[in-house]
């Protein structure tokens, strides 16, 4: 599944691309998430809790910041299994100054992979389901970002 | 573990068990009580052989939990026959070879029983439609309509008033 | 396919329900029927701590008209409201909907509240309700609170009911004169989760034209929803075949459908441009017999 | 109901063949009290569930089993790597292609076995499964067999070797390309199409199961399991695991459907039989219902490509099919070794082609085994619907009555025995008499006026038309073997002495009612009633060694065994009565159930004073004793056949399409139990109609089954079922000892090309020429849309 969008963003690029390369700060948006363990710089656990309402399986990701080009250009991959689900995700993030000085604009784009008994047998809830968490992610990111 | 205490009427013969709160009623009968006419096809609910009566209700008792009928009373397909008489579904379902590899067969005539219960000359598409929740693979259900027409009849001539002077 | 380990409580009275509910709040799950949320826990995609199995609270299931409405308990089942005197009398729209749920076994066991409460997006009574304009009572310790049926569907499962609450009565205003119900819905086969659903509640005035109309739509949005865009539409107009497309074509524009196994998403907006046409011309019929 | 005079020679009571004896099964069935393989426990027993890959195609980095051995319960979770210390992380397929029983390294399918979880109890067994951590490193996926053919596709099979690096299995082919060719460059009309017939998944209603049990002691190990091929079964297991094979017993019971699901060795039985080797303890293995649809083998995944010729009148001259098999990631198919796209050159049909050539190629994917069974595991149905499929498309084209092309085409009565231009010798047939009779029971004329009546109006309805021939009855041992074993089947009799009879049959029953059609062969054959014989089966102890049920063939080739092995007891009967009568033996004549001497009708004694005599005043020089074996090997293959005609009409709001009537006209030769036969026919009916409009295993990229659950995998209920009408013709089979063919698959067969074409019929007006199976309502909605017709 490919999703992307664009979110604005009144922090700086310096402060946005910092607050990306800190795993407890972006680690933090992501949906579920209950703990996080940094591994090494580019490197990071997270156990989450995913899913809508009151269904939810229990997820353990595993992130790296990977193609990191500072302070414009990033992916984070995400590699997360939950007993006979895996989710796998490519997220890249472009950042470019925004019209207003101390803004920014991140246009960003994902591509989730879902697979297991999630994609079996939820898989008229996924395509709805995996949206709302991104863009809830991204959402996050600006509120913390501008908060 | 924790387990709770279960007092079931099944085939009108009380029963206990103390049961983990997740045990399902198909495994409460089957495994626990060891009524193993009572069968698993789908899990998910669709396709009606666990089906069995819990308060004179037809339900699928592979979605519903051990801890659920305590108090109350089902009934199975062990229960159908009084002695070595056949329920008239289950003498109909033979008659008219309403079924194969008989595996979708409790659970279709239990549901066929709670519907003559509800209505007791269906049609044929009254039937079809109250045999919706049931599958079965083998028989393409033409013999199992038959069957539940013949029960019906079978079952109206039993309640309908006796005449007089009719022995045996 | 086993369901996780889970504490279990059956309440002998709806406070006691309450106050399980408020002391695990958040991990705790109302049991009803079973029939939405015991598959999923088997496959285990739910997990809840406690279940408080509301099956035996006496006074959640009853069926009545108070104040010139339909009271339904939250506990009543799909059959038992399908086969009520009173519905069939006056409220055909609930009867046509709850008749054509799940299958047989599903509709004794069961309930209406625990299907809205569990808003599964493709479930048929949010969408009837919503197009009668009903409400829900919703109760917690020491508070009752009733809310529109009309926003109440925030989400894929997900309701305005706190989690403490506990969803104790539908309720539907009667309809009137020259008023009619229709529930149509595509199914890829019998007892299938709906393609769409539509249900549709017209009320004509005495010069034939529509006074009022509800729509509620079935799984093609993250929420079943009312159809507000059609229904301007069509208030006050004449029922024509026209009127009932341009008011499918603006429902379809309020749909927010995916893809899934029931097809691609040009199909099933397209199809609830089909299914609100069949179910508008449906009601109306139902409606001008109704004179 | 059969519409024929079925001939019967014995009275009801006695109940030989043509009598709808009730079923001697049945009353356990109607009681809840049959035996399927969930219903047994044995004492002390352990239950096994199965760790399954969320991946297609994924390395596997490490499995991490301490949680789950921390449950209390959980007593061993096991590995490839365990499996691999001693050797027992792979086995052969029936197909001779090797498949994995736990991977070592890779993951090829989603929902593959992984790791198995042995505790005390099924709740914590599944616990244990839920908390076991594999780590994987997800693959690219191969799910198009089309992309794994290109140049440069990854290799999915490495472990075949440098000279097989690429995914194709085996190119096969028959009949003759250079005349095909040359047939249809002279063919005044050529139509081609392609047509994909999509995974479908048997989903009988009981899943796969087993309990396994070791007995250390004795060294001797029984596996109770749901298998229609309990000898083929014992021979694998003896193969992969080493242990003599006189100490192993296979024991099927109840079967809950089979439809050639429970053909194939699936790993899940090796690990039940691991585990037990491991624990000492029966252990039970009980697939649920998304393992079922997810991981067993499947059925179908053609790609067809036909091309018809034929002169401008409509006469069929060349057939030339090209075919990409998709196999998934291994070739588990239960084909006969020199078939390996089954008998799917039965594709020329009913129709007398001068000239014909069929090729398939079998592929590698990312998928689980395919190309076994649907209610017919050889390949004809889709054989069947590229022909008839083809015919339709050719009639309309040149614009002549479906009908009428057919009838124009059939091979004729006289031609029978008649040789097929890929090799078959179709052995006898009435096709023009079954058509006429379809059409007459519709009737289609009228249905054709109404038809155009409603195309005046813009209303969509459609008739199809489907006479297919069947190919059943594997197999002849000069060409037919699985893994090297002939496809023969065997029947051993024994009459005791009181006249009661014990018969044990190689093959198997799912639902056929064997226990009483078997029983009915011995009664026409040597007049015991049905009531005094017993049927047995499925434990290979004791039944006589045969292939088992599928394919249509325990009636074609056991049935033969049986009848066999009823006239060597008869030819022993005869000699005992000669010598009770003091007559010579060619002096006396068979009926009723009693030799008599001719000319003398009361001098005789029936066949139960025989028996006695074989036990107590035998012949001196003369074995005591009533019994015969037969190992059948049949001489060829049985053509049952049938015209099935549907009437559609489409709704163009939604684009679905509902089957208004639907009439089939079956000719399965002599008829054992008409009751037994229609029911087999409703069934095959409904077993091809679902896949013409439901059933389908889709796969997304990422090699997803999208079809997991019977949510999503539709099977018909009782309400969109049409009410099925049946007719028969008979024609009985020359060369089978009681003419008779077999049935069960001949409807799966036969019903989706009559529904296909009854859709593509309600629409060719617009320019539609195809539409590949299932015809769901989105799909058949696209193409109004696009015709323009869509309301």
């Amino acid at each position: 599944m490919h999703f992307e969008g664009t979110v604005a963003i009144a922090a700086s690029r310096q402060k946005t691309w910092a607050f990306l390369m800190d795993p407890t700060q972006v680690g933090s948006c992501g949906p579920g998430v209950e703990s996080i363990e940094v591994v090494d710089e580019t490197h990071f656990r997270a156990r989450a809790k995913v899913g809508i309402g009151f269904i939810s399986a229990r997820f353990v990701m595993q992130m790296e910041m990977a193609e990191l080009d500072a302070p414009s250009h990033a992916t984070i991959l995400a590699h997360g299994q939950a007993p006979g689900s895996a989710v796998d995700a490519t997220a890249h993030m472009a950042l470019r100054d925004g019209d207003a000085p101390g803004t920014t604009v991140m246009d960003w784009s994902a591509d989730v992979n879902i697979s297991g008994t999630l994609a079996s047998v939820g898989a008229r809830l996924i395509q709805g389901t995996a949206e709302k968490m991104i863009g809830q992610t991204f959402a996050c990111i600006r509120t913390k970002l501008e908060a | 573990m924790s387990t709770i205490h279960v007092s079931v009427t099944v085939n009108g013969e009380r029963r206990e068990a103390d049961v983990e709160p997740r045990l399902l009623l198909v495994h409460l009968l089957r495994d626990t009580f060891g009524l193993t006419g009572t069968h698993i096809g789908c899990d998910s609910s669709n396709c009606g052989a666990c089906t069995v009566h819990v308060d004179g209700m037809s339900a699928k008792s592979c979605t519903m939990l051990a801890v659920q009928v305590d108090g109350r009373e089902v009934r199975t397909i062990e229960g159908m026959a009084d002695g070595a008489a056949l329920h008239p579904l289950q003498q109909a379902f033979w008659d008219q070879h309403g079924l194969q590899c008989g595996f979708c067969t409790p659970g279709m005539i239990m549901q066929a029983a709670w519907l003559l219960e509800q209505n007791a000359a269906p049609s044929e598409g009254e039937i079809r439609e109250g045999i919706a929740g049931n599958l079965c693979r083998c028989t393409g259900y033409v013999n199992i309509v038959k069957a539940i027409q013949q029960a019906a009849d079978t079952l109206r001539a039993v309640d309908a008033p006796a005449e007089p002077a009719t022995a045996g | 396919m086993i369901p996780p380990r889970f504490d279990y409580a059956r309440p002998a009275s709806l406070d006691e329900a309450l106050q399980l509910l408020a002391s695990r709040e958040g991990e705790a799950k109302v049991l009803a029927g079973g029939f939405s949320l015991l598959p999923l826990m088997k496959y285990r995609l739910a997990q809840p701590g406690l279940l408080v199995d509301i099956g035996r609270v006496a006074g959640l299931d009853a069926i009545e008209e108070v104040d010139g409405e339909l009271r339904i308990g939250a506990r009543a089942t799909h059959g038992a409201i399908a086969g009520h005197p009173l519905v069939a009398a006056r409220y055909p729209l609930i009867r046509e909907a709850a008749g054509g749920i799940g299958d047989p076994q599903i509709r004794n066991w069961g309930t209406i509240g625990g299907s809205c409460a569990h808003a599964d997006p493709a479930s048929d009574w949010p969408a009837v309700i919503q197009a009668l304009r009903g409400s829900f009572v919703c109760r917690s310790l020491g508070r009752e609170r009733v809310v529109a049926a009309r926003g109440f569907f925030l989400d894929v499962f997900t309701t305005g009911i706190e989690p403490t609450e506990v969803l104790t009565q539908v309720r539907v205003p009667r309809p009137g004169p020259r008023s009619g119900g229709a529930y149509v819905k595509l199914e890829r086969r019998t007892g299938d989760f709906a393609t769409v659903g539509v249900a549709a509640q017209v009320q004509l005035g005495a010069d034939g034209r529509i006074a009022e109309v509800g729509l509620g739509l079935t799984a093609v949005a993250d929420a079943p929803f009312a159809a507000g865009d059609a229904e301007d539409a069509l208030r006050g107009a004449l029922p024509t075949a026209e009127k009932f497309r341009e008011a499918g074509l603006a429902a379809a524009r309020q749909a927010r459908p995916t893809e899934d196994r029931h097809g691609p998403v040009d199909y099933k907006l397209t199809m609830v441009r089909v299914m609100t046409e069949r179910a508008l011309r449906l009601a109306t019929e139902r409606a001008q017999a109704n004179g | 109901m059969t519409d024929v005079q079925v001939r019967t020679t014995t009275t009801l009571e006695v109940g030989g063949m043509g009598h709808s004896v009730k079923r001697k099964e049945d009353p356990r069935f109607i009681r809840g009290k049959g035996e399927y393989i969930d219903d047994l426990n044995l004492p002390g027993q352990l239950w096994m569930d199965i760790v399954r890959s969320p991946y297609a195609h994924a390395k596997i980095l490490g499995i991490d089993a301490s949680e789950a051995l921390k449950i209390p319960g959980v007593l061993a979770v096991v590995t490839g790597a365990d499996l691999e210390k001693a050797g027992l992380h792979w086995m052969p397929t029936l197909a001779g292609d090797k498949q994995m029983v736990l991977p070592t390294h890779t993951v090829m399918y989603q929902a593959q076995e992984v790791a198995a979880v042995v505790a005390t109890d099924r709740y914590i067994a599944a616990d244990g499964v839920a908390a076991v951590l594999v780590d994987y490193e997800p693959l690219p996926v191969i799910v198009d067999p089309k992309k794994a053919l290109e140049p440069g596709a990854q290799v999915l099979r490495p472990d075949r070797g440098p000279e097989k690096a690429n995914n194709h299995i085996w190119h096969w082919e028959s009949g003759d390309r250079a005349a095909a060719d040359a047939a249809l460059a002279k063919a005044d009309v050529r139509v081609a199409e392609d047509i994909y017939i999509p995974r479908i998944h048997v989903a009988s209603i009981e899943t796969c199961g087993c309990i396994a049990d070791w007995d250390a002691v004795n060294g001797h190990l029984t596996l109770h399991m749901t298998s229609q091929a309990p000898h083929a079964i014992r021979t694998v297991l003896a193969l992969v695991s080493g242990l003599p094979e006189h100490k192993i017993r296979v024991k099927t019971h109840d079967i809950g459907g089979g439809f050639g699901g429970k053909v194939p060795v699936y790993p899940g039985y090796v690990l039940a039989v691991v585990a037990s080797l491991t624990t000492g303890k029966p252990v039970k293995w009980i697939e649920d219902r998304s393992e079922n649809l997810q991981a067993d083998s499947f059925a179908r995944d053609y790609h067809i490509h036909a091309e018809l010729g034929a002169t401008k009148e409509g006469r069929i001259t060349s057939l030339k099919v090209k075919t990409i098999a998709d196999h998934g990631y291994t070739d588990a198919a239960a084909d006969p070794s020199k078939f390996p796209a089954g008998l799917f050159n039965v594709i020329t049909g009913s129709y007398d082609f001068p000239d014909a050539f069929v090729e398939v190629d079998g592929v590698y994917t990312n998928k689980p085994p395919g190309g076994v069974a649907y209610r017919c595991s050889f390949r004809v149905t889709e054989a069947v619907h590229a022909i008839e499929r083809m015919v339709d498309i050719l009639a309309h084209e040149i614009g002549k009555d479906p009908a009428q092309l057919r009838m124009e085409n059939f091979i004729q009565p006289e031609q029978f025995p008649y040789k097929t231009p890929t090799g078959w010798e179709y052995d006898s047939g009435n096709y023009p008499v079954a058509l006429r009779k379809a059409m007459d029971m519709i009737g289609y004329e009228d249905l054709r006026r109404e038809q155009a009546e409603k195309r005046a109006r813009g209303e969509l309805m459609g008739i199809g038309i489907s006479s297919f021939t069947e190919i059943v009855g594997a197999g002849p041992s000069h060409t037919f073997d699985i893994l090297g074993i002939k496809m023969f089947d065997s029947c051993e009799i024994r009459v005791h002495p009181t006249g009661k009879v014990m018969a044990r049959i190689g093959v198997q029953t799912q639902g056929q009612g064997h226990e009483t059609t078997f029983a009915q062969i011995i009664a026409e054959e040597l007049g015991f009633p049905v009531a005094d014989i017993a049927i047995e089966y499925g434990d290979t102890d004791t039944a006589p060694y045969g292939l088992g049920t599928y394919a249509s063939r325990s009636t074609p080739v056991a049935g033969a065994a049986t009848a066999i092995a009823a006239r060597k007891i008869r030819d022993k009967a005869r000699l005992l009565a000669a010598h009770l009568l003091e007559a010579n033996p060619d002096d006396l004549e068979w009926g009723s159930g009693a030799f008599s001497v001719k000319g003398s009708p009361d001098k005789k004694k029936t066949i139960q004073e025989i028996a006695f005599a074989a036990y107590t005043n035998h012949p001196q020089g003369m074995e005591a004793g009533l019994e015969a074996v037969d190992y059948y090997d049949p001489p060829n293959l049985t053509f049952p056949f049938g015209s099935y005609i549907c009437v559609v009409d489409i709704d163009r709001g939604t684009g679905q399409v509902k089957v208004r009537r639907f009439v089939a006209v079956d000719d399965c030769g002599n008829i054992i139990n008409p009751m037994i036969v229609d029911g087999q026919i409703h069934g095959g009916l409904t077993m091809g109609f679902a896949p013409a409009l439901y059933e389908e295993i889709a796969y997304d990229e990422l090699g997803n089954n999208l079809n997991g659950t019977f949510m999503d995998y539709l099977l018909p209920t009782a309400v969109e079922t049409p009410a099925w009408e049946t007719g028969k013709t008979i024609t009985p089979s020359p060369h089978h000892p009681i003419g008779a063919k077999g049935v069960g698959e001949s409807a799966t067969v036969g019903a989706p090309p009559a529904i296909a074409n009854a859709v593509v019929d309600a629409l060719w007006h617009l320019g539609v020429r195809n539409i590949d199976i299932p015809m769901t309502p989105q799909k058949v909605w696209r193409i109004l849309n696009e015709k323009g017709v869509a309301l």
